[in-house]
């Protein structure tokens, strides 16, 4: 169970770290050199992004990145592929992120099955609050995939705890207003908020949206369980390469 | 409508959780201002009075004897402040805003005319306002963009994606979650999350319910049909409201048929086979995607109907029947609207020829006493550089070139 | 009035024979259509139902805030089908030429607005139509030029004289003293020979008479002041017909200043002194001529005001103090029109921006319980080019230039 | 008298002839010249026509006359001069033609007088009908000058009569709607409306707009006095000058 595992290695170490790819970009071998380099520098699970063309929570570097690998013919059953065969040569969680109409337009118990079948432990699907996810939910249940939901600063506390009823594996805590990819503040309002969070939900909590070096992920310790490390890597990528990637992470943690 | 914003199978709220709270604000705040008749009587006055409705049902005499068959009525939402029916909702929801204490709107744009029409009320009520406007349509709307600009919008161009209606939908999204403390994201039609379609078509629905009035007044009967052109559906929702409830009128919905259906240009969602149900920009209804779910470039002459969703209401209406859906090409609507202009002397919007051109096919074939109306949503003169394109008038280049020269000097 | 269309000593009929029995067909028809009440009905019906009338009062709550002065209220003329109060006097005049049985109209045209009124009156009543426009004009209003022959007129440039207003309306008259046998002229405004002042003020009396009812509904008392702009005239009189027998409410006409009086480039008549009384185009008035009597050059920045002649009933208002005439630059103009966007999101036409000038003067000293009303005459978004230009907007510049190098490739 | 004299003329010729010129137009030494030429060629009288800037009544030819004149400084004050000095240098009947606001910017009682001064016989002011010519009328009147006033075909009979009951001289019959230079058509309907016109006035009858040519004027002998040739001259000027005025003009009779 991905709860258990994520709950078992924060034992051993004071934060974990959830690393962010858009799968086909910059290009597939790149793609498996990513992954590589991530495991080897120790991250704990890996968000692989199947790219859709109307990415409405993202910001402009992912955005992006979900056009270009798009243009150049990137497809959902080659990025099905590619979850399956990362999986199955890394022994980390792995979690699916995208938008819903790639599920609905696949089917959804389809896309699940191929989940569960590929060892891809969860999903993130930010257009898909629980209300509208009762198929989802169903074929996740069934199928023993998590299906990972997200906090933000702006849920009251009671939906919080709705939210948390239907959440498995972690919860996705957004550390701010916005889309990915914008400068966070990380202060007091941010722990404040991160406490909410934590009494809504025994699952571990994992903290997105802006996280970006060393010090931003020591402030975390304490207060989350996951720092995710999103646009950061996607740029590092952009500027100098998928060689850089492997240092970047070490130096986080 | 069932719970959360379904209409058959359509609509719904496919939201990031950030904005969750932000609906539930709107939503709240859109049915306070249903159930008060205040409300409403406040949004009639000030349409009355800062735009001008009602507007008229004008009977197009000439057309009818040209087809000689039904009697066909125009319905002139073109006479509105900004020239489009575009003003019924953003004013509408302008209101909500003043309610909601908010200081700020923001909007998408694609044919230009919602932009207008929001940085008017923008002006008009004093709200910040950002427009964001797929860079295409900057391209093709400059004289819109001019007028958000002297409206005191600041005009945001997409580069992103297709670079038209739905990626500047995508981005005043990630406006909206970044900034909705202070910020209302006036969406331009019945698209959208639960409360927009819904909320949209209340606005709109002055049309209709206008309309009805007129009709039976001038007629003493019903309309045996009613044609309204379909980008994301407000005008068409907002004059078929009036109707709903009558089941022998028929309700007739247009979309842009572009180059042709047969040629992958175009923008119909309702009567291609190049669109299928999916869940995007928050709401699920028929989109123009390929197979795995990613949306597909659309085209039409007219920049308002270039979008690859439709109002999940319209779909509803197609599911169950109560609506018919048709699609008129590129150059039918530049010989309806040519036509329209010789004989009535009325210049509808290249949007709305649409539903002329429907209209046209259908008058000859129905009785003299049969009554049809056409809602013009909008005019046509906004259109100028696409019209004088698309009539290729060598008069209207020579112009440009010409002011161009003095430019340059 | 008395005899022979005189106002004071203003107005008359200064005619060529060929003209004479024209004149009295019109005359007659003029007068029989005034005395019967049915004529004046199917008017204001066929306004309400073509066009958007009542049009609204709208009160500019923000700009009154701004001044701090007079409630400002503005008569939204712009909202007419078509955009401008040119439509009243046109379909006034096309329901005359049914009447008469005639079965083609001319036109002259200066900021083309007159003429896309017409052409589409044309268009509506199915008569032929010819517009004569200064070529000036011609370069200067394409967009109108390009409408019109859409609408299905001939639209003629006049090379002559100073290829401007004044010269297409004697190319107008060259032209009627041909065809007058089965063609009406349809003059634009309130000026030439009885009985066209009487008859366009009649027409566009209608302004005023809704005004005054609007504006004591809303008020419960009449205005201190009523501004309107002044070319020919026909605005203006629109308007103040609703209140010359109302001796406290003031008339406000106001001229088109150009680069200022004392520059010579302006197109004042009423204010300056290069005007003299003088008899051109058929009817004696304030010309701005010569010594000799040949008529001046004439300047501004609104092609609709660019005239050296004025309404005879204006001269005579003017000469009996019941009207009080003032005058606005170029310069003034863009400065009222800007800030009538920012704060209202009303798009006055140039010409009409003349009249919110100097009711911006006045309104900050006056008490906040007095009324003031501008009309609107018309909508600025025809004026696009004109206006970009005087705004300077190089986004607009760039576009241009853009696409003159599409009409190239 | 005027109208004597044109009644005496008649008995010795068959038809008189009537020119035109534009005073200042296309220079004053061709204007001289032109008299000159055309007197000696045997014209009758002659219309010395005063610049305006917006004739409305005029058609292309003599309009860009007009204006050209204008545009090269022509002043009322010197075509009156001209005016003397070619009355003073011939011994035919001279008249003026202009628009009233000429007359009415430099005063009608002026005007007149210097009318009459200058022995100049009568006067044409188109936009002038005699509704709204009092004061001219009068000063004409008491300065034997001679209004000439015009019928035109759309002219009912009982107007016919009220206008020739101020006219003196002669009067000027339109041939046909529209404005000077067109071409008219000599035929059946004109010699009616002639007729008519002969029935309303004792005065001689001039008949003008689009008289070209010797066949014209064959066709109006016995139906009119005078014959006007305005704008064929004018385009003769335009086009081979002055010289070739002098022939034609003997060719038409
Ligand atoms: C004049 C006009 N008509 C129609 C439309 C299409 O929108 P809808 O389908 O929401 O009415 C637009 C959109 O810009 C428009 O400007
Ligand atoms: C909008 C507008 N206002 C005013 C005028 C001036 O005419 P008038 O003085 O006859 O109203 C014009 C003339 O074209 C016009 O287009």
């Amino acid at each position: 169970m991905l709860e258990d595992y994520l709950k078992d290695r924060r034992k051993e170490k004071d934060i974990l770290l959830m690393t962010h790819i858009v799968a086909g970009y910059p290009n597939w071998d790149a793609c498996f050199d990513l992954v590589d380099a991530m495991v080897d520098a120790g991250v704990d699970l890996m968000e692989l992004q199947i790219p859709f063309s109307e990415p409405i929570a993202d910001g402009p570097v992912i955005l992006k990145a979900n056009q270009d690998a798009l243009e150049r013919g990137v497809t959902v059953a080659r990025c099905l592929e590619f979850g399956r065969e990362v999986a199955r040569r890394h022994d980390i969680p792995f979690l699916y992120m995208t938008y819903y109409n790639i599920l609905y337009r696949h089917g959804v118990d389809a896309f699940v099955e191929d989940m569960a079948v590929s060892g891809i432990q969860g999903a993130i699907v930010p257009d898909l609050p629980p209300e509208e996810g009762d198929d989802y939910l169903r074929a996740m249940t069934r199928r023993g995939c998590n299906p990972i939901f997200i906090f933000s600063p702006t849920t009251p506390d009671e939906r919080l705890r709705y939210l948390s009823s239907f959440a498995q594996g972690f919860v996705y805590c957004v550390a701010r207003k916005g889309v990915t990819g914008m400068d966070t503040r990380f202060t007091e309002e941010l722990s404040t908020y991160l406490a909410r969070c934590r009494q809504a939900t025994e699952l571990p909590l994992a903290l997105g949206f802006g996280v970006k070096d060393k010090q931003d992920v020591d402030y975390l310790k304490g207060k989350a369980d996951i720092a995710v490390i999103g646009t950061q890597t996607l740029r590092l990528v952009d500027t100098q390469g998928v060689a850089a990637v492997g240092n970047f992470i070490r130096g986080l943690r | 409508m069932n719970h959360n914003g379904y209409f058959s199978d359509f609509g719904g709220a496919f939201l990031p959780e950030i904005l969750m709270a932000t609906f539930d604000e709107l939503t709240t705040a859109f049915k306070n201002a249903k159930a008060d008749p205040n409300f409403w009587r406040e949004y009639a006055t000030l349409m009355s009075t800062y735009s001008c409705r009602p507007t008229p049902l004008t009977l197009a005499e000439n057309l009818t004897r040209h087809f000689g068959g039904a009697r066909i009525y125009v319905k002139r939402e073109d006479l509105n402040h900004t020239g489009a029916h575009k003003a019924n909702n953003v004013m509408g929801q302008g209101l909500l805003v003043k309610r909601m204490g908010k200081t700020r709107v923001i909007a998408e744009t694609g044919a230009g005319q919602h932009g207008v029409a929001t940085a008017t009320m923008a002006a008009r009520f004093g709200f910040d306002c950002t427009i964001y406007m797929g860079e295409v349509d900057v391209e093709r709307q400059r004289p819109n963009v001019f007028w958000m600009e002297q409206l005191g919008a600041e005009v945001i161009p997409v580069k992103d994606g297709t670079r038209i209606l739905k990626d500047a939908i995508n981005e005043a999204f990630r406006d909206w979650v970044s900034n909705m403390d202070n910020t209302h994201y006036v969406l331009g039609t019945a698209c959208g999350p639960h409360p927009f379609p819904e909320m949209v078509a209340w606005f709109q629905s002055i049309i209709g319910q206008e309309a009805r009035a007129q009709v039976l007044e001038r007629e003493g009967k019903l309309p045996r049909s009613i044609y309204a052109c379909v980008g994301g559906g407000s005008n068409a929702m907002g004059i078929f409201s009036g109707f709903l409830d009558d089941a022998t009128v028929e309700l007739v919905g247009v979309e842009a048929g572009g180059r042709g259906l047969d040629t992958g240009a175009h923008a119909s969602r309702l009567c291609s086979g190049d669109a299928a149900i999916g869940v995007a920009q928050g709401y699920k209804t028929y989109f123009l995607q390929d197979a795995e779910g990613q949306m597909k470039e659309t085209h039409s002459i007219a920049a308002g109907l270039d979008y690859v969703g439709v109002s999940p209401i319209l779909s509803h209406l197609k599911e169950t029947g109560r609506a018919r859906f048709a699609v008129a090409t590129d150059r039918e609507v530049v010989e309806a609207m040519r036509l329209t202009i010789r004989r009535e002397g009325l210049i509808p919007a290249l949007e709305s020829a649409h539903a002329f051109v429907q209209a046209f096919k259908d008058a000859p074939n129905m009785a003299p006493d049969e009554v049809i109306i056409i809602n013009q949503s909008g005019r046509g003169d906004k259109d100028i550089f696409t019209v004088a394109d698309a009539f290729q008038d060598p008069g209207w280049r020579e112009f440009i070139i010409k002011k161009a020269k003095q430019y340059h000097a």
